[in-house]
């Protein structure tokens, strides 16, 4: 049962993964021009013959669109996702440069997103009518209503240029041989952008199911029957817990998408800043490997919510809800 | 035992429950009747002091001595515990889906009384066995089992405790017919050794088959009391009477 | 009661901020490109009422009018995905069977990627103008708005009069359109609202890259591209008044969206 | 009303939580003995004859090298002797000069750098500087002789060429080495480390044959947005930027940044791109010129950081005052596109043959000054019936042989052949050639001018082909000309030696003596 379940579950994210890659393939490729330069664009004058004929042959550049898609995907499946047209490297090298720091955003912020809305939506959501339990929606509302870089501009203006406590942007510092404090005040901000626009959205998410938990019909019968407080607020928040894991998984996406306004207001060097740069130099092959990859993270970031789920709650472990 | 006196239930302001005075005798089986609506489930509700938060009850209602409408809510936490049992109509919503059976049918009875885990597991089989449940059903989950085996999990929980006041809303209407007079003798038995029962039911067959006294509610007042075999003998109200020619 | 007054309130912010953008050819003092580098920077006050920006132009001129075009793209956009989303949402929910499940699972896929991607793959190609963001951002944003048009139409197609109508030989067409889609109106008024703030956030956020619409056309987001120089500079009004308008404008369509979300509760599967 | 109160403790609180987490850790690092620069692009690679960057100037040594008067002095040659026909030079070289791997710098070096740019396989941008140069010949180890085709003046000029290590490109092709990704000259600085799309780290060169750096470390930023050169540069992360004419005002106020205004030969102007058949028609180019208000662009996108453009050559001793200078006549503009057979329309366009009188300005998008100048003129061509259009873009995105018209900007105050021979000339033309003649501009009497400034070698008889070529060239106009940009560089103040000199374009040569700089308080 299990392993049947994971199965199919891969096998969306593959399907998820082939869709990204057909849809960003041909809506690039649709548009006139030699692709032939697209593969190596700036660099036409760096490289040899042999290698432009070798680049050529690999993607197919001389057949048709499908063909070529057939041969990018077998590039890329094996791990080859051509030369940027930009910056002349292989494409997997540069994604490979700019991944740790992307996972590193996502994950600081993702943690303190799901701490604090989980703090914050059980306290309010346990509370019915307390000043918190009021105060979280319009928070909530608030808060996921402002522009993230706007926001950060903000926060650049007074940390950065008047406090002058926080570097205003990038990944490190120079000189200061990019030690790990050093690396962490430079992810203050941006972390704190991310997580104060998307924190009050997911702890409200939270408090209402919180809420809707407690109403329901089997804490009124645990109640009635004198069932310990505490034995009720375990099954609730773990119920509760199910339909936020969910919508954690539908967000997700979008989150992940909104990092990338945030790293290039922050000249943060991961991959949304790459992706932006890469639109804007139309460095095809660069912004495809992003796509892919992006794609591959929110795919195994599902997946590990899937499993979550999958282990907290019975009904979908026992097969009730079919997948 | 329980006695309420002009016990009124207002929901924003609009009455649903009116004015309402009745007794239940200790050591019998009371049935509350009437049609949806009548007020039956507000006044159970009244009583456990678990209303909604926009409804309000007026009036007094005595149990042993003490007012379950003025009592603080320790005190009521205190008698939802120690003297109170209480069975509800959606026996498959009576438990929390994602929690195994084991853990709620130990919160619901041996956590009540204060045993462990082994003096539990013991007497939980046993009344289980008795009433023709397996005991693999502690390692369920709820989803897994049907309405009837999770009211007879109900049932195995009140035997477990015996409590003063077995407060049943509409127990049976979720079940057919053959499971119904099952339950209904697991509700005998239990009456049989001690505790006194309030049954809620529109059901008249019930009323006849279990119970020793009779309400009868409607659009929120009390219409008649009395023994049952008297009313559905010679009823009085012109709604009793209504009720009782549709039985047939 | 109270919430009814508050759902009064946010509706008239948004109805002002819109009589703003939709009249801004009144309200706009100065042409909205009218550079005068004599008066570069000028803070709010006499002359220009929210100051000027790093070529002289007015701030509020630029303002009303960049609503307009802000909004129009949002709308527009949202107008697009709204009938894109109830066609693949309805024949989806319709035609049920395998149909459905190959939709949906194309849909899942969908919905699972980042939708500001497929916005920077196709805006590296199209590099479009006003038209152009709005194409994209319309036919990136349909996912939510197909998914709910598809569960209201199979919760829809078993009730009792869309039976009935089937019975008196009333045409698909009108049951499609007369009894499903009517029906399924309000909750898909909420996701449309819900869409809106998005799509409002999409342009802002891409025109601040500078690559969302071109930055000859005056629109929030493409004022706030130059609003960090600004703000270095000391000129605060030239970031600090669009970032309020559009925060103001998603807050308002936020809550009224909850508002509607809450007034039809329990018919929302969302 | 008690929600909002929340909002804001809760929001406070978030900050305060924020602000004392880092509170702690923001403590200034210790003061490292290193510069850093805010570089405003990345350099593809680093071989100074393939790509022309900041960076050279560190790491490469030539023969001669400018001095504060942008006079070539004599650097690595220790002397030279000039043969009376003046086509025969003999250098003699410093012999205690070595690479930064430790090999010795021989004539062997210099006679490969100067046949590599003169390689076709290389492409190099520099070939036209020596095209006059006949033949080599090593006579030994430490000592050449440079024969030249013809008398030509700037070969000095020239021979500040940087100078490469033959041994380096033993077997390969210049165009792929590894050379090119990690340089190794005889300069002042050596390569360390290169952390591509972040930073370039240049550490001092003990064993450097003119004064030994103070400055340990030189560390090149890439951040090619100014708004961040000039945050960082305000909180104190670079050291010195290139800042945008409207930035220094406020960065003036911050007491630790020294502000250095800097007189240039960098003229910003239009390109037109003859590619183009709208500027087939001389008028229609000299329109365009008259219809700009450079007198409102220097007042208020420059801050009056610069002065108004006519000629290439403005900052320059053959400077010719007397040309057409095009300033703003609208009237003019509008007589002279009349006359091209532009006629105006009712919807305030010009229109002829039915197509309407419109094109793209094209401007880099991280030079915000381009832009706006760009903008500006843009917006006042409509007073002329003209609808232009400003597109910015990302400089790897621009092709300018694909443009209609580009914001330029270039500019030499090295001799007058450098900056208008390869820019102006037909056969530098970048379509044909490897010049940066991007607009394909052609104009036989200007290439006779140009060729006859850089082969005189009569000092007065320069000065007159260069003063003809300058009138030429704005009857004829290749650019609109517009404005003369200062480079205003912030520097931190703890740093003493800087020399000013007149920068090129970009404000390139800032770092011309960066081995004299030092902190005072490191």
């Amino acid at each position: 049962m299990t392993v049947k379940w994971i199965g199919k579950r891969m096998m969306l994210g593959v399907l998820v993964l082939f869709i990204v890659s057909f849809l960003s393939f041909f809506i690039m490729h649709a548009s006139p021009g030699s692709s032939a330069t697209a593969y190596y664009g700036g660099n036409a004058q760096t490289l040899t013959a042999a290698e432009k004929e070798r680049i050529s042959k690999a993607f197919a550049l001389d057949r048709p669109l499908p063909v070529q898609y057939g041969a990018w995907l077998k590039q890329a499946v094996q791990g080859n996702l051509g030369m940027s047209a930009g910056v002349g490297r292989p494409v997997a090298s540069i994604l490979g440069e700019r991944l740790p720091n992307t996972l590193l955003l996502f994950g600081v912020s993702m943690f303190f997103i799901i701490i604090g809305s989980i703090w914050l939506g059980m306290t309010a959501g346990m509370r019915p009518g307390s000043l918190l339990d009021r105060g979280l929606s319009a928070f909530s509302i608030a808060s996921s209503s402002i522009p993230a870089f706007w926001l950060g501009i903000l926060f650049i203006y007074l940390f950065a240029v008047t406090l002058g406590v926080l570097p205003s942007s990038g990944t490190g510092s120079l000189g200061g041989d990019g030690g790990f404090v050093d690396k962490m005040k430079h992810l203050i901000m941006p972390a704190s952008v991310v997580v104060l626009t998307h924190v009050g959205l997911y702890a409200r998410f939270l408090q209402e199911s919180v809420k809707a938990e407690l109403g329901s019909y089997y804490v009124m019968a645990a109640r009635a029957n004198g069932v310990m407080e505490r034995e009720i607020r375990r099954g609730v928040l773990r119920n509760a817990f199910i339909p936020y894991l969910n919508y954690l998984g539908v967000t997700i996406p979008s989150f992940f998408g909104g990092s990338v306004i945030v790293e290039s207001l922050f000249a943060w060097s991961g991959l949304g800043q790459l992706l932006v740069r890469s639109v804007m130099v139309k460095d095809y092959p660069l912004l495809m490997g992003g796509i892919m990859l992006t794609g591959l993270i929110v795919v195994i970031s599902l997946f590990v919510i899937d499993v979550l789920m999958y282990m907290l709650d019975p009904k979908l472990r026992k097969g009730e809800l079919g997948g | 035992m329980l006695e309420a006196i002009g016990l009124s239930v207002k929901i924003n302001g609009i009455p649903v429950v009116k004015d309402s005075s009745f007794f239940i005798p200790e050591g019998k089986i009371t049935a509350v009747i009437g049609e949806s609506g009548s007020g039956k489930s507000m006044t159970v509700a009244a009583l456990l002091r678990m209303l909604p938060v926009d409804a309000q009850a007026y009036g007094e209602i005595c149990f042993m001595g003490t007012d379950l409408l003025k009592a603080t809510d320790e005190e009521m936490a205190v008698l939802r515990k120690r003297k109170f049992f209480t069975i509800f109509q959606d026996a498959l919503n009576s438990f929390n889906p994602s929690v195994k059976m084991d853990r709620q049918l130990y919160a619901f009875s041996a956590g009540r009384v204060g045993d462990d885990q082994d003096s539990f597991q013991k007497k939980m089989k046993a009344i289980l066995g008795k009433l023709n449940l397996s005991s693999e059903i502690l390692n369920q989950y709820p989803f897994e089992l049907s309405g009837g085996m999770l009211q007879r999990c109900m049932i195995a929980c009140a035997l477990y405790v015996k409590p003063a006041l077995l407060i049943a809303d509409e127990p049976t209407s979720a079940l057919d017919k053959v499971v119904q007079k099952e339950f209904l003798k697991w509700l005998r038995l239990l009456n049989e050794s001690g505790t006194t029962v309030l049954i809620i039911t529109h059901d008249l067959d019930v009323v006849a088959d279990a119970a020793d006294e009779m309400i009868v509610m409607r659009k929120g007042e009390i219409v008649e009391t009395g023994a049952v075999a008297d009313i559905l003998a010679r009823p009085t109200h012109e709604y009793t009477k209504r009720l009782l020619d549709s039985r047939f | 009661m109270k919430s009814r007054k508050r759902l009064i309130f946010w509706c008239s912010l948004l109805g002002l901020i819109l009589a703003m953008t939709i009249f801004s050819d009144l309200l706009a003092t100065q042409p909205v490109n009218e550079m005068d580098l004599d008066s570069v920077y000028s803070p709010p006050g006499e002359g220009h009422l929210l100051g000027t920006d790093h070529l002289g132009r007015d701030v509020f001129s630029r303002l009303v009018q960049g609503g307009k075009v802000t909004l129009a793209v949002a709308g527009l956009s949202v107008a697009l995905s709204f009938v894109i989303g109830v066609i693949y949402g309805g024949i989806s929910g319709y035609a049920g069977g395998w149909t459905d499940s190959v939709m949906m699972r194309i849909l899942e896929a969908l919905i699972s990627i980042p939708s500001l991607i497929f916005v920077l793959a196709f805006q590296a190609v199209m590099q479009g103008g006003m038209w152009g963001m709005t194409f994209i951002i319309g036919v990136t944003g349909w996912f939510t708005t197909a998914r709910i048009i598809r569960s209201e139409f199979i919760r829809l197609k078993d009730a009792e009069y869309v039976k009935m109508a089937k019975m008196f030989g009333t045409p698909v067409w009108s049951i499609l359109t007369g009894h499903l889609l009517r029906n399924s109106l309000p909750p898909l008024l909420v996701v449309t609202i819900f869409n809106l703030a998005g799509a409002v956030f999409i342009e802002v956020s891409l025109s601040f890259l500078g690559i969302g619409i071109p930055p000859s056309i005056p629109s929030w987001g493409n004022m706030l591209y130059n609003a960090q120089n600004d703000l270095l500079i000391g000129a605060w009004w030239i970031g600090v008044f669009p970032g309020l308008l559009i925060f103001l404008t998603i807050l308002s369509i936020n809550f009224i969206g909850e508002a509607l979300k809450k007034s039809g509760r329990g018919r929302f599967h969302a | 009303m008690d929600k909002r109160k929340i909002i804001l403790v809760l929001i406070s609180m978030l900050l305060l939580v924020a602000v004392a987490g880092c509170g702690k850790k923001a403590a200034p690092a210790a003061k490292e003995n290193s510069l850093i620069y805010a570089s405003e692009s990345e350099f593809d690679g680093l071989n100074p004859i393939l790509e022309e960057t900041n960076v050279d100037a560190l790491l490469f040594r030539g023969l001669f090298r400018f001095d504060e008067n942008n006079e070539p002095k004599a650097d690595i040659a220790e002397s030279f002797d000039m043969s009376d026909d003046k086509l025969t030079y003999t250098f003699k070289l410093r012999e205690d000069i070595r690479f930064h791997d430790g090999e010795p710098l021989t004539a062997d070096d210099v006679i490969f750098t100067i046949e590599s740019v003169l390689d076709d396989k290389n492409a190099s941008f520099l070939k036209s500087d020596f095209l006059e140069v006949e033949s080599l010949k090593k006579i030994d180890d430490y000592e050449f002789e440079l024969k030249l085709k013809r008398p030509f003046t700037p070969i000095l000029d020239k021979l500040t060429l940087p100078i490469l290590p033959k041994h380096a490109f033993a077997g390969v092709e210049m165009r792929t080495a590894d050379f090119n990704s990690h340089p190794i000259g005889a300069g002042p600085y050596e390569f360390d480390r290169w952390d591509r799309g972040n930073s370039l780290t240049l550490k001092a060169y003990e064993h450097f044959h003119g004064t030994k750096p103070s400055i340990a470390k030189v560390i090149f930023k890439f951040i090619p947005d100014s708004n961040v050169r000039a945050l960082q540069l305000a909180s104190g992360e670079v050291d010195i930027a290139l800042l945008d004419p409207v930035q220094v005002g406020e960065l003036e106020k911050r007491n630790h940044v020294k502000i250095y205004n800097i007189d240039t030969a960098d003229y910003r102007g239009i390109l037109f791109n003859m590619q183009n058949d709208l500027w087939q028609d001389v008028r229609v180019r000299q329109a365009f010129s008259y219809a700009i208000d450079r007198k409102q662009i220097v007042k208020g996108i420059l801050k009056g950081f610069g002065e108004e453009a006519y000629s290439p050559l403005q900052k320059h001793a053959f400077h010719n005052e007397d040309i057409e200078t095009y300033s703003y006549d609208i009237k003019q503009a509008g007589k002279l596109l009349d006359e091209a057979g532009w006629k105006l329309a009712d919807d305030g366009f010009r229109y002829k043959d039915g197509q309407k009188l419109s094109f793209t300005i094209t401007a880099p998008a991280s030079d915000a000054v381009r832009v706006n100048m760009a903008n500006y003129v843009a917006e006042g061509y409509k007073s002329i019936g003209a609808d232009v259009k400003v597109a910015a873009l990302d400089w790897s995105a621009i092709t300018i042989e694909e443009t209609d018209a580009f914001m330029i900007g270039w500019g030499s105050p090295y001799d007058a052949d450098h900056h208008t021979y390869i820019l102006f000339h037909s056969e530098e033309s970048s379509l044909t050639g490897s010049g940066y003649n991007y607009g394909s501009y052609s104009n036989e009497k200007v290439d006779a001018l140009l060729e006859k400034g850089r082969l005189s070698m009569d000092e007065q008889e320069r000065q007159a082909s260069y003063m003809a070529f300058q009138e030429e060239l704005a009857n004829d106009p290749a650019f609109a000309f517009i404005a003369y940009v200062n480079a205003v560089y912030g520097i931190h103040g703890n740093i003493e030696g800087v020399k000013e000199r007149t920068l090129g374009h970009h404000g390139s040569g800032f770092l011309w003596n960066v081995e004299e700089w030092k902190w005072n308080d490191r």
